[in-house]
């Protein structure tokens, strides 16, 4: 069914103008509150200045400072008021403005965002999503490239999206803006000034997996940046005789359980790419599930190529650090080919 | 009101806590506090019975094993009262683990208030229905959704107040000075109840703060601060009532530190005679806020015995109320567990589900 | 190797005075506070109250207020203060009242005491140990009872180590506090009222799993309350016909590969057990680096025995979320036998 | 010293902000604060005219492509110098990102300051040699580093005081909140200095604060607040170096607020002429702290050609060794990566440099 989708949206795109993917999300943002008067955008620096990565660009102006606007620099102080807006019929959409900066509102994510629903049972559900630009690769200084996907992927309650794309970012933006639940929205940062064509008409549903390569010989397993290094890896290894196919997992949670499971049971191989260090991580999740549900059809282990399990390196020294198409290239190499 | 000059010392708190009835019961003049009409007093003093009737019930209750834990506001209830009194209908509380007297005063039914403490879930009431959040462990995190609630509601034109309360240990926390930060940027209706009650569990206020008081912390954010005393309900009443009302017209937030005392240990689960004097507590019984609510209006006359009687009946029928519903047993459904987590279900938790199922149909099958 | 130190220990442990794991890291703080007058202890209610559960009892009296003391109630402020203690020559040991409470210094803990040494090229290392009450099983209201460790194994810089028994509980506290960085310590909190000998001479050292009981065709890989389970399903395990192997982790990370991987090779079937919710867990992580090392030498998909993927849930349902015996065996029923 | 009121309200700040030496470079009287001896003022001139000159280097050398990303100081030299020679080399100073001329005036060679800023490493100096701690940039989280180490040195009975430095927008974290409490509750040696220089990136002191003054936030925490002309570094020297010997004497923490501007954008990345007037900067232009330091200098005759001659020599040494370092190629080893993370490297990032070592062969073989 995925599959179906994408292919359907992906005609639609040719037609549809080029956005860059924080260009995709700025539009979703507008065309959210254009849609929805209960919608608002907060944050550190979202208002004048359109946020340091310009995704709020305009929206003060066009919407007014009472639904686009500036914030006291406290991310607990955001994400907590956001709580509550959302408990009083607002949709607060609020950015932090770099991954490691969310940390301090990690009380507030974990022991309230997440779980007031269920505390409540369901009588307060909160609509509210949490942008957040994460990873690395742009030559940022410490504290500016963490990828922190699972922290909040291993929390219950919480919904985690993360796009590859500029449509993706733009449909799953306003997905996760009606959704129903707390969504945290990770942007790679690395991908904010990639340009594709984008169908604001088309619609994305939440928890869906898409093939973005098909493939008949192993499956690289991919989201955010790294579908990208994937993607270019599968372009090599079919050049040196390998059918590589490519899944964009793009919801980490909820799994695509059913899109993952076909898609590596097609191939009877797989690796897992991300760029989090890999312990205990997104990717560990990824392996392990496809490791038990799997089991049958596979070839090899399931390999994983992560950062390390290292604090993220200094500008100079990042691209020893990241996945690349190399090491991509050299796990696949790993996955028992002399049993064919 | 003092005219404000350029230091802005008209945010500071007064020298004393406000108090309108003394010790004994006696009025004490104020310049800017009025003593409530002796109407609201007499019902306050019943919601006071009633309050202390629950926590005697509460304790009770835990040590039948009924409860699975209760941190009381015995010696607090002054405050408790106040704080439910202080709001209309359609404003918001945001009470802590220690404010179930308040939460039933504004109208929870006791058996839904105590969901959380009998250990059935996490959150009894529904929220939106009383405009009361659940009660609220984390320390200090609930002061930020007031803050939040009370920027939704400033938003649609609403006239809404917010009432947030917390302890004198949770003034510590980030998240307090956040919250208060916040609300007076955004010049957002919430009033912030601090019940210093002297001790944060085994800490006392000396080890929290080296402030003149809690209400001093308000001028740092722009926002009047107030003490008062947090055994008389009527200084109570008065200055929440002028806190409530001034933001409910636009005058932004502010910070109340109400004077009282722990009464009892922190909750069940704490001895506190590892820690503190008795003669300190027993000093505190003088100025019991009951006792003293009572004697003053015995003096104004306006107490009979009929009023007296029927006052104890209510809080009877409270305490039996609780006692019934907490003997009741309740038989909680597994599938529960799955249920609120996410609007709609997702696909790992139908599995999960699933899973518990059937292994409870196989235990069911084999017993 | 582990083995055999294991052994040694239990030996001299039956001559060992018999005490509550609350009791051996009571008396591990005092025995690290006497010998090294840089120990201090701080947190909040550990002074003349002796903590919520009773851990530093006693501590306050005997060292003095400046070593044992309460600090103002406030989780970044307690962590954030320990890392310049222990920048300055001190080696603090901080409790967090109970999982969910150290939340709150989920900043300090990641971007600074997991990067200190790091960031200044080794010129700063935090010895520091933040000691977490955690887990559930004891009947607490919502956020009591959080199994927080994917949260620290995930980051790196961090040491995180978590006992299952008395012993372990002394010795790996006393390295925890000899340790030269940061250690996460976490303590099942309904383990802390259970007793065995101590032997406080026994030395452990940090990154050794413990092979808890031998056995030949499956692996139970556990750690903190979750041994108990998997000793417990051994033994029913054993009466049906089966011998079952049980690894305690003890420290997550450094992970200790080489016992893991020593002990899943020998048995063909593992089975991971841990309270915590399962995804992107600790419990993902152990399965996938099974899968990935043991790959040849599995008979049947490493299972995973977890919580569910929701809050914690209150007292009277947590029956039905924690791991326990009934549900180990049906997870080592689905693995393969037929094949044998 | 005013005498201690039972409100406290001795630990306000004044109405305005101390000044001791004006726009013009005339001496103001002052009743508490004298200005420094003029000696003091001509080394503080000095480190003014290098400080300016390494923010106009590092400018220059960010243009370059030399340096990833740069914060600058400029208009704030005042407040940076002042911080560092405010201090005994015994001391310790805690700064944030843009405070690298403040760690270049304490003694680090500049070439090591800006190690962080140029991508090759999270830090540059050894911050134990220099008793400096590594920049900063998670907002507010180093102030209760700084009170962790004043503690330590505390327990020793050592004399040391840490100064710790913030901006303007880093007082609405919790942690700010946190570490000023922490301080006061243990009343150690710290001197918490928040260079007010009313932007956040581009959020002005307006959306960040309602309260009167950010000094106005100390008084909640029973500790001392003192606001400072931050472009007068007579002033600066004065307070600071008050606040830092009141500390060292055991009289406890303070917070000062250095009143100033951040002349340039936020860093080169940022465009600061979407969210202000040029007017608004202009019109900070006219109380540049370099220029009035000069101008009261020549009006004391203080200043003679030599020494200003001395002066730019020593800065346009410094822009050279900036310039000459900075220009070096550093090739920076991959190993690197995982030395330091722990004190014994894991056997799991063994296996990973093995990994990647291997990785790098294979490149060089190929190549
Ligand atoms: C963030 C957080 N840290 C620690 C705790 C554990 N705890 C529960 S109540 C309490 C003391 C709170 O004292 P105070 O705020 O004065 O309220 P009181 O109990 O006196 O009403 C503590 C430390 C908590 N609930 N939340
Ligand atoms: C916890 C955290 N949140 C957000 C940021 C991103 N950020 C970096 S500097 C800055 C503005 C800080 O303003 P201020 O404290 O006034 O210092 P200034 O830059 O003016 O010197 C922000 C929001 C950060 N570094 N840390
Ligand atoms: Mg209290
Ligand atoms: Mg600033």
């Amino acid at each position: 069914m995925s599959m179906i989708e994408h292919t359907r949206t992906e005609v639609a795109a040719q037609e549809a103008p080029v956005m860059t993917m924080a260009g995709a999300i700025n539009r979703a943002l507008a065309d959210a509150m254009e849609a929805d008067g209960s919608v608002l955008v907060m944050g550190e620096d979202v208002g004048k200045l359109g946020g340091v990565f310009r995704v709020t660009d305009g929206l003060a102006a066009r919407f007014g400072e009472h639904r686009c606007f500036d914030t006291p620099l406290a991310e607990s102080g955001i994400v907590g008021t956001a709580i509550g807006m959302a408990m009083n019929g607002l949709r607060p959409v609020v950015e932090m403005q770099f991954d490691a900066f969310a940390y301090p509102a990690f009380e507030q994510i974990v022991s309230h965002a997440a779980k007031m629903a269920n505390r409540t049972r369901g009588a307060i559900r909160l609509p509210m999503v949490i942008r957040i630009p994460f990873g690395g690769g742009i030559g940022g200084v410490e504290h500016h490239c963490d990828s922190s996907e699972a922290y909040y992927a291993h929390t219950p309650g919480l919904t985690v999206v993360c796009p590859a794309t500029p449509q993706d970012a733009y449909s799953l933006l306003r997905a996760a803006i009606e959704h129903p639940d707390p969504v945290i929205f990770l942007e790679p940062k690395k991908l904010y000034w990639s340009k594709a064509p984008v169908d604001v008409t088309a619609p994305a549903a939440i928890g869906h997996a898409r093939v973005a390569r098909p493939g008949a010989d192993v499956t690289l397993i991919a989201y955010g940046s790294s579908v990208g290094v994937a993607l270019d890896a599968a372009e090599v290894g079919e050049s040196e005789g390998r059918s590589v196919q490519v899944v964009d997992v793009r919801t980490l949670t909820p799994c695509d359980d059913e899109t993952l499971f076909t898609a590596v049971r097609s191939t009877g191989r797989a690796v897992v790419i991300a760029e989090a260090q890999g312990f205990a991580s997104v990717a560990s999740e990824l392996a392990a599930r496809i490791g038990e549900h799997c089991f049958e059809h596979l070839e090899a282990p399931v390999r994983r190529v992560t950062g390390f399990d290292i604090p993220y390196p200094s500008p100079k020294l990042e691209h020893f650090h990241l996945p690349d198409v190399d090491r991509v290239l050299d796990a696949i190499d790993t996955l028992n080919w002399e049993d064919r | 009101m003092d005219a404000p000059d350029a230091l802005r010392t008209d945010l500071l708190p007064r020298e004393h806590p406000v108090r309108l009835i003394d010790e004994h019961g006696r009025l004490t003049e104020d310049d800017r506090y009025a003593a409530p009409p002796t109407e609201r007093l007499l019902e306050a003093y019943g919601a006071l019975v009633r309050g202390r009737r629950i926590n005697e019930q509460a304790n009770a209750l835990v040590r039948q094993g009924r409860l699975a834990v209760y941190p009381s506001s015995h010696g607090q209830e002054a405050c408790e009262v106040a704080a439910a009194l202080a709001l209309r209908d359609g404003d918001w509380l945001f009470p802590t683990y220690r404010d179930s007297v308040a939460v039933i005063t504004r109208g929870v039914d006791p058996e839904e208030a105590f969901v959380l403490l009998r250990g059935d879930w996490h959150a009894g009431f529904d929220p939106r229905a009383h405009r009361i959040a659940p009660h609220a462990t984390p320390l200090a995190t609930q002061l930020l959704h007031a803050v939040g609630v009370a920027f939704a509601a400033k938003s649609r034109g609403e006239d809404t107040v917010v009432l947030a309360m917390c302890g004198d240990g949770a003034t510590s926390e980030g998240d307090f000075h956040e919250a208060l930060n916040f609300a007076a940027v955004f010049h957002v209706p919430v009033v912030f109840l601090v019940q210093n009650n002297e001790f944060a569990i085994s800490v006392p206020l000396s080890r929290q703060t080296a402030a003149p008081s809690l209400a001093h912390k308000a001028i740092g954010y722009g926002m009047p601060g107030q003490r008062v005393d947090g055994n008389d309900v009527a200084a109570l009443l008065a200055v929440l009532g002028d806190a409530v009302e001034n933001a409910r017209e636009g005058g932004g937030p502010a910070l109340i530190e109400a004077h009282t005392y722990r009464m009892q240990a922190h909750t069940n689960a704490d001895d506190d005679t590892r820690y503190r004097d008795r003669e300190e507590v027993r000093a505190w019984e003088e100025r019991d806020p009951l006792r003293r609510m009572r004697a003053h209006l015995l003096a104004e006359g306006a107490l009979d015995d009929a009023t007296e009687a029927a006052f104890a009946e209510e809080a009877d029928r409270t305490a039996t109320a609780m006692r019934d519903a907490m003997n009741r047993e309740v038989h909680p459904d597994p599938e529960d567990l799955f249920r609120f987590v996410h609007a709609e279900r997702t696909p790992q938790l139908d599995a999960q589900w699933a899973q518990l199922r059937d292994e409870l149909a196989r235990e069911e099958a084999g017993a």
